[in-house]
Parts: structure tokens; sequence; C-alpha cells
């Protein structure tokens, strides 16, 4: 199990470095003068000579990548052209945000997708089973963005029954307010994980409830229920605990279209704000924010899927 | 009499990856250091329960696991030459104990056949046809199934497929790895009496991988036991059924059920018997120490050396001598 | 190690070995999907000739028209363009996006994949690792790097979307591969001294295009939802451009008043990827070994 | 047969929806199992045998598979009862143990776990008692270690330990019948001889009923008091174990007896296999199934299937045939 955790653990480190360099290259293609766009264009050329020199944009780009290195692990992500602050403060101010949406959205994604996937599958072919199928195809073909838009209209402008942006009502509000301010953006960001954790839930279940060691529980008298939580799920989870690590990954990132549908004020919205404004320092912090987020996950949902199979736990 | 295939000797080991680093830790000893031969039209069996090593000295054979030790000749060119040279595949094949895994379940029977004899240039290409009929003949196929897919036969035709896709290089030697096990009984005899009127006709020889002895009496000439990757008797079919000397035959042979149900001596209610040997870690001295009911201090010491206790019978084990012995294991079956 | 020995006749289990009876229709799946798919493209080839208006004209007298106002079937949008119009030549726009990353991807993704899979080693380690790297940016957040460092426009958004979905291809055509590299035929062929380039074309590559095909067809339906969140965030194909994406987000200052400006594309956005989805599991339910007896 | 049977099963038939029309699995099977016999079923793979054993527990996939046909057990007919008495049913009245060890026993489980969760569950047995319980059951099994064992997972045990477990395992909530699928099927020969000799063992010192299933007359022989020999989803012959070796009077009976390389016997120059292939269970040939590749088939025989009928007077021990030739043999 050790042995499993450390060799998982150095895995990340390559693939660490290669986000890095990835951001990095980002900043590095994208055309245009990153000292005429800090000083604005009033600047003369000298004065974005020496800028360019002072930033050290003149060096080769080894030198500078490994400036960048350097500068990341002292928590130096730039300024921000658009904020007119370091990068990281203005994620670190947000990241708190983001990841209380992401968070909600991920568990109300992964109990329910589990919940309505077994329920489905005990069942094939039944009614309920028919409705998981359509509903799964339904929501796998909306884009997050349109579903916020028309929750928006529904619940918000139609109904008036919940708030459509922002974080807070304007003067601040308790944490009734803010959860009020969330169930929107929640149900847009987790509908899509939902779906694809609820499939991916019924085919494993399907999967395992076909084996032997399922016929030998119930030829012993065990009851479905306790057939499908003891012997079942805990042999279906770990497939289903891959996909929920994914999902995971990719409501960090479609909360970029999610924060803008409801100008929620996190990583994303800011991402964003950052895009229209080529604001490319907050673009690579946020994005490799954002990333070396998804490497964690990934990791942990190893790990705890390590953890889960014997032959791994006792090797 | 000229052998077709000569085994000296031959190891494989594979490598034991362990750690953060995977570095090779240890060998694991598959196959340990076995000699035998396989002469010219003859069927020789290896038998063996799971674990023995008999796949592995059979895949070894045609170029599928590594040789890590030791010498394989076949017609008397070294087995890496062979290789090299490109000879080795027209030589020696193999059919393998699931027919429906080994074929490709995307190719008809016909492109199966036809993709060997192009490949190879066995016949000329306006001939290929014709040969691929001849084949199917030749297995008891009709010329129709070479239309058919995989899955559209039943287990004993898609082995028969099987057998004439190695008999389309007219290759000289085939291990036969388990090919009647996964069959049903009766269809079991179909295939056994095919291989025999093949080698009758095309002049081949065999290695008859089994568990099955019941089957490996009736096919095989000679016989060889295998334990813990290491050959534990050899002998001719006959004189193997009828005097074994190695306890281990023995007990193989004390464990076939016979369909009498008067003969209830080979059921018996035993405490299990140990685990075979760790190919990582064997143990000192007589492979099947463990299990053996007549093993001594000396078995768990010193590895036995193998003795011909008669001509072209030989038995690996210290007590082979023994007349104890000999009387315990005489009565073997029948 | 020995392969096991003792598999007898009763290895598989009759209650396997039965073809269970397919619990969806396939069949209905597949037409309804190839339906949607063959009829948007039809709509796009004609669009010219179907659309009412010229979807790049704008009328200030008719802004934010209401569904079937006179002349104006779907309404018109904030500037007073047609919205039929400009539907249906976006689909056009919609087609080319989703389908032409797809077959790039599925071409670049699936020959690495290939080599990954089937030479193994240090090859399949340095690309796993790229694909690895690749992988934790995901995909719309990988897509959006990219491009705003090309700069936004269709091109960029389609080299874009090829980068991200190159991994997945990858990915699943290595675990596809490794997975025929086990499989007995394959050994056999190498017994039968066939080469490499042989094995790997002839006896490989067939075997995992069915899987492959199902995916890229299924990638096509996300790469609709993707094309249109790239639009929408201004990284697409610019304005005035018919583009539903772009269309959507621009009803988005209309919600109030015109709700439709932004739900009519939403759906037909939703309609594509539904179809594009529903031909990936019809033609999986098709390729299931289980529900095909006959010769294919 | 005796006349008091523990488990009387009537006219039973699985049928599944096919691609053109429904096909039968197992087709009007009636077989009798009295407390403490054991009865052997002998057919080929896809004769119906574990259908036929699956269905008399009820663990086919039930909207599926369409069951009909009496299974009466201690009153009930198990067919007709709520889904709840079906459970109490499973593994205190009737045992399972099925052919591959490895994957029927959980893989995340513990032996112990596993073994002791009925017992808990629905014996109303206290954690430890249930526990010592299993170690017993594991001794009397002959596992080596037994204690040590129940925190092991399956896969640290070799094949034979994992079949032993898994025999522990049905018998431990008592059963008074024990089905026994192909048990030893995936075993080496040397174990597979053990295993069956503790089969036997068990039922002798339990007092348990046993149903063995196998494709091979050799396993049976030995341990079986009659047998029943399946085609097509169909009983062809049923007799007393001694008689049916003794005197086997279906075609396929004698065919499948004749086909077996034996090793009690001379060695013969070729083996007698059953010529042609088993029938296609969808498009099963019309008559009777065998008939195709029958040596004493005849015309009529593609008619109609001929009916299970008893040989000789009623004094004689009971032994069924369906082959209205050979009836007219004279014994």
């Amino acid at each position: 199990m050790l042995t499993f955790t450390v060799r998982r653990a150095l895995q990340m480190i390559p693939v660490a470095f290669g986000v890095t360099l990835a951001t990095f290259l980002l900043g590095q293609i994208i055309p245009g003068d990153q000292a005429a766009a800090l000083l604005g264009p009033s600047s003369s050329e000298q004065e974005r000579q020496a800028l360019r020199e002072e930033m050290g944009l003149n060096e080769p780009v080894l030198t500078q990548y490994v400036t960048y290195l350097g500068n990341l692990f002292t928590g130096d992500l730039g300024r921000s052209l658009s904020f007119g602050r370091p990068v990281m403060s203005v994620l670190a101010e947000r990241i708190a945000n983001t990841v209380l949406l992401s968070g909600t959205a991920i568990v109300v994604a992964a109990l329910l997708g589990v919940a309505i996937g077994t329920w489905a599958a005990m069942k094939p072919g039944s009614v309920r089973d028919r409705g998981l199928t359509v509903g799964v195809l339904f929501f796998n073909s909306i884009p997050s963005f349109w579903f916020g838009l028309v929750l928006i209209m529904t619940f918000s402008l139609g109904l008036r029954l919940l708030p459509a942006t922002g974080m807070t009502s304007i003067g601040g509000g308790g944490v009734v307010d803010v959860v009020a301010h969330m169930v929107l953006p929640v149900i847009t960001l987790a509908a899509w994980s939902l779906a694809v954790i609820a499939r991916m839930t019924r085919s494993a279940v399907l999967e395992v409830i076909g084996n032997d060691y399922v016929r030998t529980a119930r030829s012993r008298g065990v009851g479905e229920m306790r057939v499908v939580v003891r012997h079942v799920l805990p042999n279906a989870l770990p497939s289903v605990v891959t996909v929920i690590g994914l999902q995971a990954g990719f409501l960090l990132s479609g909360a970029v279209l999610t924060e803008t549908v409801f100008s929620w004020p996190g990583i994303g919205l800011a991402l964003y704000q950052a895009i229209s404004t080529r604001d490319i320092p907050l673009i690579q912090g946020g994005i490799l924010l954002i990333a070396i987020g998804f490497v964690l996950i990934n990791f942990l949902v190893d790990t705890l899927q390590a953890y889960f199979n014997p032959k791994i736990k006792l090797a | 009499m000229t052998s077709d295939i000569v085994v000296e000797d031959l190891r494989v080991h594979f490598p034991v990856r362990s750690g953060v680093l995977r570095r090779v830790v240890a060998a694991a000893r598959a196959v340990d250091g076995v000699s035998f031969t396989v002469p010219a039209r003859g069927i020789v069996s290896l038998v063996g329960e799971s674990g023995s090593g008999k796949s592995t000295t059979g895949r070894a054979l045609i170029g599928l696991a590594p040789v890590t030790g030791g010498r394989v000749r076949l017609h008397g060119e070294d087995l890496a030459t062979r290789r090299a040279d490109g000879s080795l595949p027209r030589l020696a094949q193999i059919v393998y104990q699931d027919p429906f895994a080994s074929l490709n379940p995307r190719m008809t029977v016909g492109a199966v056949l036809r993709e060997v004899l192009t490949v190879h240039r066995i016949v000329p290409r306006e001939a290929v046809g014709k040969r691929v009929a001849e084949l199917l003949d030749q297995v008891g196929l009709r010329p129709e199934l070479a239309r058919r897919y995989p899955h559209e036969l039943s287990g004993g035709q898609r082995q028969r497929v099987a057998i004439a896709r190695a008999l389309a290089v007219e290759p000289r030697f085939i291990v036969c790895d388990e090919i009647v096990s996964a069959l049903d009984v009766s269809i079991q005899g179909q295939i056994v009496n095919l291989l025999q009127d093949l080698r009758d006709r095309l002049d081949l020889s065999y290695l008859f991988i089994a568990h099955d002895l019941s089957v490996v009496r009736h096919i095989s000439d000679r016989v060889v036991v295998m334990y813990g990757g290491r050959i534990m008797e050899a002998a001719s079919r006959d004189d193997l059924f009828a005097s074994p000397r190695h306890p281990y035959t023995h007990a193989l042979l004390r464990a076939v059920p016979l369909p009498d149900p008067r003969r209830k001596e080979n059921i018996t209610d035993t405490r299990p018997r140990a685990e075979p040997p760790d190919p990582v870690a064997p143990p000192p001295g007589c492979r099947f120490q463990r299990t053996c009911p007549f093993a001594t201090d000396q078995c768990r010491t010193a590895e036995p050396a193998t003795v011909a206790v008669s001509d072209g019978h030989t038995v690996a084990c210290h007590r082979h001598d023994d007349p104890a012995v000999i009387a315990a294991l005489a009565p073997a079956t029948v | 190690m020995d392969s096991p020995t003792a598999l007898g006749p009763q290895s598989v289990s009759p209650a396997r070995r039965l073809r269970l009876p397919r619990l969806t229709n396939g069949n209905a799946t597949l037409n309804i999907g190839a339906a949607i798919v063959l009829g948007s493209v039809l709509l796009a080839l004609l669009a010219p000739w179907l659309a009412p208006y010229d979807p790049l004209r704008t009328d200030t007298s008719a802004l934010g028209l209401g569904i079937f106002s006179p002349g104006h079937i779907l309404g018109t949008d904030e500037v007073g363009r047609d919205i039929l119009s400009r539907l249906l030549h976006g689909t056009r726009l919609a087609l080319l996006v989703a389908v032409v990353p797809t077959l790039f991807a599925l071409l670049v993704g699936g020959c690495l994949g290939l080599l990954a899979g089937y030479v193994g080693g240090w090859v399949d380690s340095v690309l796993m690792r790229v694909f690895d790297v690749m992988f934790s940016f995901p995909g719309i957040l990988f897509a959006l790097g990219i491009g705003v460092a090309l700069g936004p426009g269709l091109t960029s958004m389609i080299i874009a979307m090829v980068v991200v979905t190159v991994p997945e291809f990858g990915r699943i055509v290595r675990g596809a591969v490794l997975g025929l590299k086990q499989e007995q035929y394959v050994e056999a062929a190498r017994a039968l001294g066939f080469s490499h380039s042989r094995v790997a074309f002839r006896h490989v590559t067939p075997n995992l295009l069915g899987s492959t095909i199902v995916f890229a067809t299924l990638q096509t339906g996300r790469n609709v939802i993707l094309s249109s969140s790239l639009a929408f965030l201004g990284l697409g194909a610019q304005p005035p451009t018919p583009d539903w994406g772009q269309m959507l987000s621009g009803g988005r200052s209309l919600l109030l008043t015109a709700p439709h400006v932004a739900t009519i594309p939403g759906l037909a956005i939703v309609v594509l990827a539904v179809g594009f989805n529903l031909l990936g599991d019809g033609v999986r339910d098709r390729l299931d070994p289980r529900a095909r007896r006959t010769r294919p | 047969m005796s006349s008091q049977a523990l488990l009387d099963v009537e006219r039973l038939s699985v049928a599944y929806p096919g691609r053109d029309r429904p096909f039968r699995t197992v087709d009007d099977v009636s077989f009798r199992v009295a407390p403490g016999e054991a009865l052997g079923i002998v057919g080929e793979s896809g004769c119906g045998k574990s259908q036929t054993m699956l269905a008399v527990l009820r663990l086919l996939p039930s909207p599926v598979a369409d069951i009909s046909g009496a299974i009466r057990f201690g009153g009930d007919d198990l067919a007709g009862i709520p889904a709840k008495r079906m459970r109490a049913v499973r593994g205190s009245g009737i045992g399972l143990v099925s052919q591959d060890a490895l994957s029927a026993l959980n893989p995340a489980m513990t032996i112990g776990a596993q073994m002791a969760e009925p017992l808990v569950r629905y014996d109303g047995m206290r954690r430890r008692a249930a526990l010592e319980r299993c170690a017993e059951l594991l001794d009397l099994v002959g596992l080596p270690g037994a204690r040590q064992r129940l925190g092991s997972y399956p896969h640290e045990l070799s094949g034979g330990m994992r079949q032993r477990v898994l025999i522990a395992m049905a018998i431990s909530r008592n059963p008074k019948v024990l089905i026994a699928d192909e048990p030893t099927t995936a075993l080496d020969v040397t174990i597979q001889a053990q295993v069956l000799g503790l089969i036997d063992r068990l039922r002798r010192e339990l007092g348990m009923a046993l149903i063995l299933i196998s494709h091979d007359l050799g396993v049976v022989a030995g341990i079986t008091d009659r047998i029943a020999v399946m085609y097509a989803g169909r009983i062809v012959e049923t007799a007393s174990t001694t008689d049916l070796f003794d005197r086997p009077r279906h075609p396929y009976t004698r065919a499948l007896l004749a086909s077996m390389p034996r090793m009690d016997e001379e060695l013969r120059e070729r083996l007698r296999p059953i010529p042609g292939l088993p029938p296609d269970l969808e498009q099963p040939p019309p008559g009777c199934a065998y008939h195709p590749r029958c040596l004493l088939a005849r015309a009529g025989c593609e008619q109609s299937m001929p009916q299970l009928v008893r040989i000789g007077a009623g004094g004689a021990p009971d032994h069924r045939v369906r082959c209205p030739v050979v009836l007219e043999e004279t014994p």
C-alpha cells in the first residue's frame, strides 16, 4: 500500500512539471508585448525596453522558465493586469468561493448519481431504468451555460423563487442567503456530472451484479438490499470513484461557464474577465491552479481506490 | 528414430519486480531445467497441475516464452537461430485450449487460412482457394465453412479451424496446449482421433500438454510428468501407466475418477496437500517434498538426480530404488 | 505462468452464454440518431435556399420580435436579424466544429494510442506522461488557454478542440490495444510468423475500430457542446457570423423581454448533441457481440 | 425412488425469449430427491443441468427467464412462494456450491465476513459465536489453519482451498439439500479427487441430500445413488447409479459412456466420439433432439418427442428412459 502510494506520488512530479511548462509556454505563445500591455499605449519604447529588462523578458526562454518556476515556489504568479494586484491575491480571495460551489456540486452529483444509478440497475429494463437512460442522454446533451440560463429564466425571472446572480444579495446576508444563491448554480454545475456518474454506476452495478459471488450471497439467503449494499456496491464503487474524481476535476473547470452565467465571484469568473481583457498572468495563474487541483484530486482518487482493493492494500 | 525436438536443461525464468522503482528483485522459475526429446512422428505428452510449468515449456519451444537458460534444438538447428532466420513459424506451430479466443473474431475461416498461405507464400496465389478447401477437408470440415465467422461455429469446429491454421504452414511439429479440455467429452474423441490421423498422414510430431490422464494415456507415445517447473518422471506411455516410479505420478494416476460405481478408491477424503512450491523461492531439495508421503531428510536437503530405472524410463526421486516405495506405488490403477 | 489447466466444458456459465434480450431497442436509438444527424447535414447544405432572410441582415425596425411574428417565424434577435435564418446557417458551423476536430483527433490520437499500446516500453511511458499532462487541464480550460494563446477565431478553436481530445482518443485506443495484445489470436498471429505491422494493422486495428467509432461519435456530441461553450465565452467564430453559441450569448441581454432569443439556439444545440449521442449509443448496440450472431 | 421426497421437481421448464420465438433451456424436467440421497445430473454443456438447479433456487434472471412447473420442498411450492420465504429456503433449506470458487467468493470481503454474514443477519447468532462456528466449519472441510483463514481474502488462497471455503459456506446454515454445480471442474486432478471425497463425507456425516451436477460420468459414478442424464434440456434417462453404468439404455447414455477414454480398460485403437454436434437450443431438431446423432435412429424419431417411460415391472428398480426404440429391445 505504501509502495503504491509513493509510486503514485512520484508519478505526479513529472506531470506537475509538465503542467507548469504548459502554462509557461501558454504565456510565450500569446502574441503581443507584455510590457506594452502593462505600461499602456502611451508608454515610450524606452520605458517598455526597461520593463522587459526588469521582467527578464529578454532572457533565453529556458532561463525565463527557471525564473518562472522559482517564482511559483515562492507563490509569485505575477501581477494581474486588470486587477492591478498580484495574481496570487486575486485567486486567493476567490478560491474558497469556487471550492464551495464545485465541492457542493460534486457531493450532490456523487450522492445522487450513485443512488439513482444503483436504483435503476436493480431493475434493468424497468420504467425507472429507461427513465435514467433518457435523463442521462438529455443532461449529457445540454450545454451547462444554457441550462443555467433556462434555470434563471424559469426560477428567477419567471417564478421569482431564487436569486439569479451573485453570491449574496446586495447588502449582504447570512448563510440562508448564500445557500439560496447557490441553489441554481449548483444544479447547473452538478447536472452533467450527475448524469455521467449515474450512468457509470448503473453499468458498474449491472456488471458486478452478474458475478458469481452475488449469486453465492443470494444462494445463502442474503436479502436483496443487503446484497446490493454489502456485495455489489463495494465492488462496483472503484470504477465509479474514478469517474467521480474525473468529474470533480471537470467541475472545477466547468465553473468558468457557470460562474460567468451566475456572476459567482470565483476563479472561473475571474478567468472569464481575464480572457476578455487579455490579462495573461491571471489566465496563466488560474489555469495552473485548476490543473494542479485536478492532478491532486486524481492522486487522491487513485490512493483511495488502492485502499479499497485488498490485492493492492495487502501488497 | 531421429529427434525433431531436443530440449536440454531448458529454463524459463520471469523477472519479479517490486518496490517503488519496479526493480527486478527475483526470478520466478516457471521452468527450471527441463530436458526431453520429441522424436519424429512422436507424440509426447506433458502432464502436471497448474503452475507445473508445462504450458510455459510448450510456449518456449515455439518462441513465445523467453528461453533464459539451456538449449532447444529444432530439426538440428538452435531455436534462437530458427527465430532469427524466420524459419521457426514454418516448422513449429501451436494450438490453444480455447479456440474461440485464439481465432480473430473479425476474420472468416477462409480469410484466416488464406492469410497464412499468402504471407508465407505456401502455394501460388491462384492455388490459394483450392488449398484452403484442402486444409478444411483435412480437418474434417466442409468447404462451405470457409465463409463463416468463428462465432458461427461450434466449439469442436473452431478447434478444427485452429488446427487447420496451424497445418497451413506445413509444420513438422505442433504444440497442443490443452486442446481438448474445453470441449465436451463426446467431441473430445473427434479431435483426438483427428490428431492421430494427421500425425499418420502428414508425419507430424506433437507436444501434447494436458491434465486429463485418460486422454494422455490414449494418445501419447511418451509421457513427461512435471511438477514445480521440473520433470519428475518420464517414460514410455505403457511403462508410465503400468509402473510409475515417482510418488507424484502415482498421485496423479490415483486421482482420476473412474466411471465405475464399484471403483471408489480414487475418491479420497484426505486433508489438502501442501501448496505447490513457490516458483520464486523453491525449497531446497526435491520440489515435491512437502506433499510426498515418502519424503525423508535427504529429500529436504538434496535435489534428486534424474536416473534411468529402465530403458527410456527416467525418474527424479531419491527413493526410486527403495523396495518399500516401489511396492507402495505398484498397483497404480486398472 | 501456466494458463489455467482445468477449464472444463462448463467454464462459461449457461446464463452468460445465453444472449440476454436487448433492453432498449437498439434500432430505434440508431434510427433516431441517424435521422437527426442526417437531417442536420441536409439543413446545413440547403441553408441558403431554405433561409428566408440573409442571416446577417439587421432590421432595426424589428428588434427582438417574438416567435410566430409575421415574416419571422422564430422571431428576431437583439439587432433585428431573423433567428430562423441564422439558425439554419449556423447549422453549417455547428457541424463543422463538431465533426472536424473529431476526425483530426481520431487520426492523431488513434495513431499515438496504437503506437503507445503496441510498442509499449519507453514510447508508451513518454506518451502517457504527455497525455497525463494534457489531461490535467480539463477540456474546456485547456481549450480556453489555447484559444487565448492563438487568438479567438474558428481555426484556433478547432485546433484547441483537437488538442483537448487527442489524449482521450489516445488513451481509449491504447487501452483497447493493450487488451487486444493479450488476446490469444494476436499471440497466434505472432506464432504464425506475421510481421509486427501485419499484426498491428490486420489483427489489432480491425478489432478496435468498432469501439473507437462509437467513442468518436459520442465525442462529436460532446464537441457540439464544447464548441458552443467556447463560442459562448467568445473564443469561436467572431460576430456577426451566425453561430449557435454566439446567438445564445447575445440573447442573454434579452432574457427578460425576449427569452426565445437565447432559448432557440440552445434547443438546437441540445437536439444536435442528442442526435450524435443516440447515434453513438445505437452503433454501440449494433456492434455489441452479444447482440450479433449473423454475419456482420 | 423414495416416497417421502425432500425435493420434488415436477415438469420444470425454463424458457427465454429468443430471436424469433421463445426457446427452452430446461424442458419438462421431473425428479425427486429423498432425504440423504445423492442424485447426479450429467450432461454436456448447454444441456440445461445448471439451469435446472438455478431454477430450483430461483436464481435465474427472473423477468427474463420464464419458469413453469412445480418445485415442492418442505411443504411449499418454491415456484410460487413470496421472495421473502424463498430467501429463507436458500442457504438453510438448500445450499449451493458453484464451479469457480474464485469468482464465487466476494473479492472485497474477508472469508470470515462473508461466511458469517447470514449467520449473524438471519440466524440470530452473535458475531463472535458466528465466527467461532465458521472456524469449526472450515476445520470440518479440512482447511489447514482454519481460524487464521477467517481474516484472509479469497485471492490469498489456492484454488482447492477456495473450493473448500465455498463448500463450508454452503453448509454453514445446515441445508437439507446441497446442490454442487461442477464443484471440481476448475480444479487440478489431485485436488478434484479430494474435494469429491470431502463432499461425499459431508453428505454422510451431516445427513444431507446431494445433487451433484457434472459433465463427467467418472465424477458422479463414485458418490451418487441415482443419476439423471440430460440432453438438450430434457432428462433422457434416469436410473440407480449401478443400474445406469451396468445397463445403460438410452443411445445417448451409451454413446457418452463409450466416448470416454478410460483408465480402467484396455487401450482402444481409436476413441469413439459421438458424431455430429449438440443441437442449437434456439432451433432444436424436430422430434427427439438426439436423433440426428443417434445410431439407432429410425423413421419416426424426427416426428415427436418420446416420453420418459419406466422400464420393467413395478418390482424392478426405477429405471426410466426416453427412447421408444430401445424399449422394444429384449433386456
